[in-house]
Parts: C-alpha cells; structure tokens; sequence
C-alpha cells in the first residue's frame, strides 16, 4: 500500500520557484508562437497573460502538448459590466513544473461564445456548463450544455452584473414582519411578531 | 395443558406471548448494540413504543388489494409457524406437524411480503425481494441440510421428538456438543435467516432504501415490525430446540432466548453487510460443506 | 378552531399519545447544511436514540420531516412530495435560522425566506446551525408537545391547504402531485374546518 | 446477458420482456436517500444489477454564494463562506483571507499563520473522521459512524474553544486571526492529538481490517492514474491513483514549507485505498499539529486593517489554492477597488469527483456499491452546488 511517497524537502520552495521560472519561459515562448504577448511572471509559481479568444484552443493545445499543463485546475468568468465584455480566465497548473498559468480572455457580452476546450480537458466541461448556466455564455463545441444546478430557474441568468440578487427575493418571496418591541421582551410581554408590530412600532 | 381449557387460554395467549418476548428480545438487541457502539441506547421495550406508534397512524396508503392481503398472509404465516414450534409447556400443534410442515408454512411469510410488496411497484422494494429470495438459496439449504441430519440421527422429523432426545442427558446430549458441525452451520444460517449483518442484504438501507421496506408506512409498518418480533422468537426457538436441546421450563428458555440472541447480535454489532452474491457464495463455501460434512459423519456413525 | 375528533381528547388518547411521544423517527434527508450536524446527535456522544428518535429513510416510514436549513427551490418542491408522502400525523421541524426568515441567505435569489409559508411547521429551532444540544432540547419540546396533544400543525396543511398550494404555485409553478390534499382533508373530516 | 429465455419449441414466451429497452430500467438514488452525501441525486439506468448509464443531479444545495458575496462587503463575507463546504469549512476561510491579501499585499503575522495551519489540520482530521463514518456506514459497519463521529467532537470542542463555533469558525481574518489560543489550549490539542492516534488503532480492528469491508472495498472503484489525471481528480482520490500531488507541498502556503510530513500515496486506486490514504493523512496531519505546537513563535495574531466597514481592497485578482481534505480547492477573486468583491469564484474540490468522474465510474458498477464509491471519493455536494 505505501506508494512512492516523498519527504518534503526544506528548500523546495526555492527549487519550485526555479522550476517555475523556466516553465514560465517556456510558457512566454509558446505565447510568442501563438501571436500571444503580455505573459509574466506574477508571483511565485504564477504566470498569467492575456489571450485573443480566437487563439485560446490553439495556446492551450500548446501547453497541454509541450510544456505539459496536464490539469484543469478552474475556468472562471467575470461580467465586466462597464466594459460590455466577459472575461474568461482559464487556470492551468502543470503537476511537472509546479506552475499555473491564468490566461485571460475577454469575449463580447452580447450573445457572448467561446470555443470549448473539452477535448483538451474532459473537466472543463462542468466548467463550461456552470459559465453557461450563470453567465449565459455559449461554448461551441461542448454538447452537454443543458442545465444542471439551476433546473428550475425561469430567470436570466443569475451571475450578470445586471441581475440584482436582493430586488430579486425581495419581489418573490415573503419575508416575515419582525418588530418587537423591546419593552414587551423585557418584561416578558412578547406574544409573537404580528401582534406586537401593530401596536408598538408602527 | 396441552388439552382441554388450558389449551384453548394457551392458542389466545401464545401470540401476546410471542409478541411480549419478541419486544423484550428486540429492546435487548438494540440496547445490547448501542452498548458496544458506546451509547446509552434506547428503551428497553423501545419496539413497543414503535409499533404503538406505527398503529396509530391516521392515514394508511394502501397500493392495492394484494398490498393489504399480503400484510395479513405475513403476519398469519409468522403466527402459523409460531404454533407448530414447541415451547415449554405449549407443543399441542407439533404432534400434527414436523419440522417439514415448519419449512412450509415459514415460507407463507416471504411469500406474502413478496406479494405485497411487488404491488408498490417500487424498484428498490423489488430488487429487496429478489436478494431475500437469493439469500433463501443460501441459508435455507444449509439449514435444512442441517435439519436433514438431526432426523437421521433420532430417527424422527418431530421437533418435539428431537428435543426431547436432546433433553435425556442434560447438556452433553445437546446436538451442538454432539455434532458441532452442523450446529455450527446452522448457526450461519440462523444469522442469515434472522436477517442480521453480514446476511443483512434484504433491508441494506445505503444501497435500496430499506428494500421491502420502502413503500411501507403507518400500519403496514407497523405489520411488519410484529411480524419481526414474533419472528424473531420463532426462529431463536427452532434452532433452539434443534441444536441446543430446547428448554423445559421458561426460565430456561428465556436464558437460552437471550444468550443465543446476544450472540447473534454481536456479530450483527461488528460486521458490516455482504454483497449478495458474496454472501451466497459465502453459504456454498463454508456452513455448506460443513453441514454436509455433519451429516456423513452421521450416516457413517449410523452404519 | 372547531374541536375535531382527532383533538378531543379522551383517557385513551393521553395514554396513546404518552406511549406515542417515546417513540418518533425522522426522516434521513439532507435538505441544507444544519445535518452536518444531526451525526453527532445520532451517534455517540449526544444519542438521539435515548429518546426514541431514529433516523429513517423513506417518508412513508417517517414521523418528523427536518428541514435541516435553508430550502433552495430546486429542493421545496421534492420537500413537499415528500411531505405529502408522509402518514398522518406528521411533524415538520424548521431548523436553523434560515428555515425563519431566510438567515445569512435573505438576499439569494434560489432559497425560500420562510418555510411557514409553504408547509406548516410543529417547532422552529432557532440558529446558524442550530448545536446538538439545541436539537435535543427542541426534541424534548416537540415531545412535550405530543405529549399534551397539541401538535396538531398537519391538520393546518388540510385546513389551509388553498393558502399553502397558493404559496407553492408562486414559489415553482404547478408540481404533479401523488395526493388528493383535499379529499383526504375530508377523511380527516377536518377539511372544510376552517373558512 | 444474451440469455433470452424461450419456450422449448423456440418461440419467445414472454415477447419483448427481454429486448434490450426492456431489460433496462430507471432507478433514482436520492436526494432522500442514506447512500448519498448531502442533498444529491443520482439517476441510473440499471441492467440487472449492473449500471449501465449514471447522470448527476446537483443544485439542491444552491444558494448562489458567488452572488451572494459580490453584494457585501468584504468582512461580511467571512461569514458566509464558511458555508460553501460543510464538513470541512476552514479551507474556505483560509482561500477567501489569503485571496485578499494576495490583492491588497497583506502580511500576516507569523504567528497568525502557524494557527491557520493549525485550524486546517485539525478541519481535515475532523472531516476524514466523518468520511470513515459514511464509508463505514455505507456497507453497513453502523458501530464505526458512532465511533469515529463522536470522536470527531472532540475536535469539534477544540474548535469551539478556540473559534467559538462548532463547524462554522469564522476565525481567519484578512491580516491574521482573531484571536489568540486560550491559555493551555496547547496541551488540550496534544491530549486531543493522542487520544485520536490511540483510536486510530481501535479503527484498524473494527474498519480498516475488518473482512467483510476488506471484501467490500477491494477491486471497488477502480480510479485508475490515467483516468484519474484525464478526469481532473485532486486530492486523496488522486493520491490514492500513485500521484502524489499535494497543493501543501507542490504549491505551498502559510508555513507548509517549513514542515516536516509525507504525501501518502496508494497504489490499488480503488475504494480500500482511497480510505487507507485518508487515515494515513490523519496520522500526517497529527504530526503537522505536533509540529506546529512546538515551533509556534509567540507575536501578534493580526495585522491590524482599517475601519472594517469602508474597507477597500486595492483593484487586482488572484488565484489561491488549498489543499482541503477532500482535494485541491480553489478561489478566483477579483477587486475592482471597491467595497465589496468584484467577483469571487469557487472552485470546490468536488467539482470534479461529484460530477464527471463519480458518473464515468458509476458505469459497470453494481448498485450496491454506488454510495460507497460516492463516499469514498468524499464528493461534496455543496461545493458543487455552491
């Protein structure tokens, strides 16, 4: 049952972060190939760019293929609301360089698509369904878009910036009145909220 | 008091007996395992309190004729096989049925929760009825195998007949002391027939939702609960009376009730449930080979 | 409130209701976060069982329906088949804050604010989450409750079945339900009750 | 299966009973159901007693935290995320504290960051603890769930203790934690650490070695390392496919670096070994505990911030990660200067184990053992649901 198991060495940090920096070098050359620029270094073991929509597929095949990017670790979606655009930020992480790559692309937010990269990563098709469903963005090529977690949702998509979560419970469900006076909880007066509002507080 | 007044207060009386030891026996259990599993547990006639409770129900949601004949078959062909098992001072009905009427009407049982529980129409309820019915492939063979060398041994099928063989010279004369062997099967396949873990597949709550149990409620749970109880007794007293020499007065058999029964649970308490067919293959690998075993030694002995 | 038959209470229904109180199950479903911590008040250390209480798995087995916090509303609707699965009499306990009035979740858009309006509810216990000790105590009221014969609160879903069913179209549309509230209110005898 | 059952002169006597649509059928686990975690629901299309199709049903437990957080404020949110993981909160407070100071460039005191370390262990033992009770419980083992869940309370006092909450702490907070270890609460974690070590080998007799779940669980749940990789697994479920990947070692934060401890790997990929892999990560987590009592150095637990209630976060993002004991677990937050998030995204660790794997291993399984494979694989519903 015991497996390869590693002790942890006290300068991995250091080693991980050399790691790091050629995986990101390489990642920075594979953007230059796929007329791609903006890539960085931002922190330790954190690479992050920005990426032409068109371009993802191919820059993401790129580091799946070559610089070994093998897990998915998140694809997450931001409504710029001001901007009219959405921006999608894919979260790789490569287990051989101990390094993650966010590339950031930003969509049109009307009828706002985006090529799949399922056949890249099986996971990303949770990902890419949940975008779908929150945000309403269309991923060509992903067949199992129907709806998962919001089934019995009639409204619009719920994570737009212009969906107000608040105005929303407030217009379909009821809150209860809770007013009590403090007076009648004191003296141990306190007969339930309805009867109590309408005599003290209002 | 196997005649006359006596006998006729003894038919009335049996069942509410039944069903008393039944709840004692089934508080017992559930306290005996809350006990190893470190808590206080609860009441002791905790099963009384359920079946009270399930009894006065309001609604009943009945699916069908068959579903409120089947509970009565269950309960009935528990009660029927109640009467032909002897107990101290009551074995009026095992002169006019040996241990093969037993068998038979022990099977009116599952036949009427099949029934039953077939018109819920619930999956889960279906596929329990299907494992009961495997598990019987089990159990029942060793156990009857068991059954078979006991009656070529004393020469009688009569449960009462081998009892009192059992009883001549006090506990070296107990079948379990004279062929472990198939005691010892039997004792597989009383946990089994119980329906105790490992054997617990029938009911198996993670994985079909309590099977037969699913679609049951109110009153018709409230059936079944009796029907365990009681059930409980009778087959605590069959191999009771086979293998460790019945009992001839209650304090004996109350003791032999409990011990055998905490027996039982404590290997209930500490193993979880089989798959089916392992438990199947289980039967047909170990208590199989070991009845059959017992009962050559009992056909060499005997030439 | 017309004194039904199911409310009058005779010599026979205290000892019945006594010997009821000792013995409830509930139903085993996870309806938000409040049951992690209902496996502590099952196991060991706090024992639910001590009451009689036991966790049961289908709603036709079970006594008391918990809603263990918030509903969204995806999950209202199988509550309430469920609910109606239940036999008679049935207990719903609210659990934890957001059962009340919503909780930290007032402003989500998917969960209901307030349980009250769509199933009548015997007890609330209040809190986020509500500790193994406070459901041991909440327990004990609804046993006393039962005990007193005043937890009648399913009577209240046949009496005002309009009021509930109004609150349910609202909250997700028409459900296909298994049960004729209406015509089993009638049974009871309880259905034209109230109105 | 193609035994087609027919009358001797070869005609069919039960015409369509055994066609291929008809032999199939649909059987629904959940969301009332005890062989599930949570508030879930599997459809399965069964053959016997063989699945042969599984689809998830997720959303039961949807609150919308996402949303719910880009309408407060940022110290409001510490007290909803917590929510977002039941049994294992603490990676969600440690994800949302250390995501705003990344942003805002916070340091935390190195005290501070030994006691987060300390929460995060003691959350993981208390929910491998509850794992082993749902795991146990699914093949039937009731005596194991009343052990280890009870036992797991005792962590549970040592939170509340600490924090003042019994699942739901609330403690980290951006710059620090808020507030010190009571006095002698050291040895009370050591008393604590010793007493689950000593259970740990009552475990063994009652669970780990126990014949019938070593038949049970064995050659169940095959993961293995390709698919695992493929199908995006973290965590114990990838460790126990022979990766050791550990987002403490490989990317660590806090004070991860300066500990001593393993990542236990497995070789067998199936149930067995995903549950022996969690109970060698408590004995791991127990000597990271031991450790941590020991090297804590005394100092400020926070680094105090402004006025909590017109806080603002510098504009930025960042991505943190954190090993919760269920796998890697993640959050994405975006501040556009303002009072409250821009936008905060959560990457439970079951997204993956809930969804696409638990459906791709659920084929070919038998019905009895899907729970186990859902519990084993600790797929979170709410994470999922979010």
């Amino acid at each position: 049952m015991s497996g390869q198991s590693k002790t942890m060495d006290t300068d991995r940090p250091a080693a991980a972060l050399g790691a790091a920096r050629s995986a990101a070098d390489l990642v920075v050359a594979i953007a230059a190939d796929a007329n791609v620029a903006g890539f960085s270094v931002k922190g330790p073991r954190r690479v992050e760019g920005r990426v032409d929509a068109a371009s993802l597929h191919s820059f993401a095949s790129a580091l799946r293929t070559r610089v070994g990017f093998e897990h998915l670790s998140a694809i997450s979606c931001v409504d710029w609301l001001a901007d009219g655009q959405f921006e999608l930020v894919y979260h790789f992480w490569s287990y051989r360089d101990n390094c993650l790559v966010s590339a950031h692309v930003r969509i049109a937010r009307d009828s706002a698509s985006m090529e799949t990269i399922t056949d890249l990563w099986q996971p990303a098709s949770f990902f890419e369904r949940d975008i779908h469903e929150m945000f309403g963005v269309t991923f060509q090529g992903n067949t199992d878009l129907e709806k998962y977690i919001l089934t019995d949702w009639a409204g619009p998509p719920p994570m737009r910036k212009d969906f107000v979560s608040r105005d929303f419970a407030h217009d379909h469900f009821e809150f209860k009145d809770y007013e009590p006076s403090w007076d009648d909880l004191v003296t141990g007066g306190y007969h339930g909220s309805r009867g109590v509002a309408e005599g003290s507080n209002e | 008091m196997n005649s006359g007044l006596g006998l006729i207060v003894w038919i009335i009386a049996y069942p509410f007996v039944s069903f008393f030891l039944g709840v004692l026996l089934g508080g017992y259990g559930r306290k005996f395992t809350a006990r190893i599993q470190r808590r206080v547990g609860p009441s002791w006639i905790q099963p009384f309190y359920d079946v009270i409770k399930l009894m006065s129900k309001k609604t009943n949601v009945s699916h069908g004729y068959m579903h409120d004949v089947a509970m009565m078959m269950l309960v009935g062909g528990t009660l029927l096989t109640m009467y032909f098992v002897p107990v101290p001072g009551f074995h009026y009905f095992s002169q006019f049925g040996d241990y093969i009427v037993i068998m038979y009407v022990m099977l009116v049982a599952p036949l009427g929760m099949a029934l039953g529980v077939g018109q819920t129409a619930n999956p889960n309820g279906s596929i329990g009825i299907a494992r009961a019915l495997e598990m019987l492939a089990g159990y029942e063979v060793t156990f009857v195998l068991t059954f078979i060398g006991m009656a070529m041994k004393n020469g009688t099928t009569s449960m009462y007949d081998l009892m009192l063989a059992q009883q001549a010279g006090g506990m070296a004369t107990w079948a379990i002391v004279t062929d472990p062997l198939l005691g010892i099967a039997a004792l597989f396949a009383l946990q089994g027939m119980m329906n105790e873990k490992p054997f617990e597949v029938i009911v198996a709550p993670h994985e079909i939702a309590t099977g037969p149990m699913t679609e049951m409620g109110g009153k018709y749970l409230g059936m079944m609960f009796i029907q365990h109880l009681i059930n409980l007794v009778v087959e605590l007293t069959i191999y009771m009376n086979l293998f460790l020499g019945g009992a001839l007065n209650w304090f004996e058999y109350v003791i032999k009730l409990f011990v055998l029964f905490t027996l039982v649970m404590s290997v209930n308490a500490v193993y979880g449930r089989f798959r089916t067919d392992s438990a199947l293959r289980f039967y047909w690998k170990l208590p199989l080979p070991m009845a059959a075993l017992g009962v050559i030694g009992i056909m060499i002995r005997g030439i | 409130m017309a004194d039904t038959e199911l409310t009058q209470r005779g010599a026979w229904n205290k000892v019945i209701a006594n010997l009821k109180k000792r013995s409830l199950w509930m139903l085993h479903y996870c309806t938000g976060c409040g049951a992690v911590e209902l496996p502590p008040t099952m196991t060991s250390r706090f024992d639910m069982e001590r009451f009689g209480i036991m966790p049961m798995v289908t709603p036709r087995q079970a006594d008391i329906l918990l809603i263990t916090g918030y509903l969204s509303v995806k999950t209202l609707k199988r509550v309430i088949l469920i609910y109606e699965q239940m036999v008679a009499p049935k207990y719903v306990v609210g659990f934890g804050s957001c059962t009340i009035n919503g909780g930290m979740y007032w402003n989500s858009y998917s969960t209901i604010k307030s349980l009250d309006q769509y199933l009548p509810v015997e007890l609330f216990l209040a809190g986020c989450m509500p500790r193994p000790e406070a459901i041991v105590t909440g327990f004990n009221a609804l046993i006393d409750r039962i005990d007193r014969g005043e937890a009648n609160s399913w009577e209240d879903y046949y009496k005002n079945y309009d009021f509930y069913h109004k609150n349910q179209l609202h909250a997700f549309g028409e459900i296909e339900t298994h049960h004729d509230i209406k015509s089993d209110g009638r049974y009871f005898g309880i259905a034209e009750a109230q109105r | 299966m193609s035994d087609i059952v027919t009358a001797s002169d070869g005609r069919d006597i039960m015409p369509g009973a055994f066609a291929p649509e008809n032999r199939e059928y649909n059987m629904f686990i959940g969301p009332n159901h005890p062989g599930i975690e949570g508030n879930f629901a599997l459809k399965l299309t069964v053959e016997g007693d063989t699945i042969i199709k599984a689809k998830t049903e997720a959303g039961f437990l949807h609150r919308g935290f996402e949303k719910l957080m880009e309408e407060r404020l940022f110290i409001q949110n510490i007290a909803i995320v917590a929510r977002i993981c039941v049994p294992d909160p603490d990676p969600n407070e440690e994800n949302y504290a250390r995501a705003i100071e990344t942003i805002a460039n916070i340091e935390v005191p190195r005290r501070a960051q030994f006691i987060r370390v300390l929460v995060l262990e003691l959350s993981r033992i208390a929910s491998h603890l509850f794992t082993f009770g749902g795991h146990a419980g699914t093949i039937g083992l009731y005596t194991m769930p009343n052990w280890s869940i009870s036992d797991r309370d005792r962590v549970l006092d040592l939170f509340e203790e600490l924090t003042g909450g019994r699942v739901y702490h609330i403690y980290n907070m951006p710059g620090g934690v808020r507030r010190d270890l009571p006095d002698g609460f050291k040895d009370r974690v050591r008393d604590v650490m010793n007493f689950i070590e000593d259970r740990l080998v009552e475990y063994d007799d009652l669970f780990f070695n126990n014949k019938i779940m070593l038949q049970r669980a064995i050659g169940i749940g095959i993961l293995p390392r390709d698919k695992a990789l493929a199908w995006g697994a973290t965590g114990p479920d990838l460790r126990a496919a022979g990766f050791a990947h550990d987002v403490r070692r490989d990317d660590p934060y806090e004070v991860y670096s300066e500990l001593e401890f393993e990542v236990p790997t497995a070789t067998d990929s199936d149930a067995y070994s995903r549950t022996m892999v969690r109970r060698r990560e408590i004995e791991q987590s127990i000597g990271i505990v031991r450790q941590v009592l020991d090297r804590m150095p005394e100092g400020p637990v926070w680094n105090k911030q402004p006025n909590p209630l017109k806080w603002r976060v510098p504009a930025g993002d960042a991505y943190v990660r954190t090993e919760s004991s269920k796998g890697e677990y993640a959050y994405y937050m975006v501040s556009d200067g303002g009072v409250r998030p821009y936008r905060v995204h959560v990457r439970g660790a079951s997204v993956t184990h809930g969804v696409h794997i638990l459906e791709n291993m659920l084929v070919g399984a038998r019905i009895e053992d899907a729970s186990q494979i859902m519990f084993t694989l600790d797929a979170c519903p709410p994470e999922v649901d979010r």
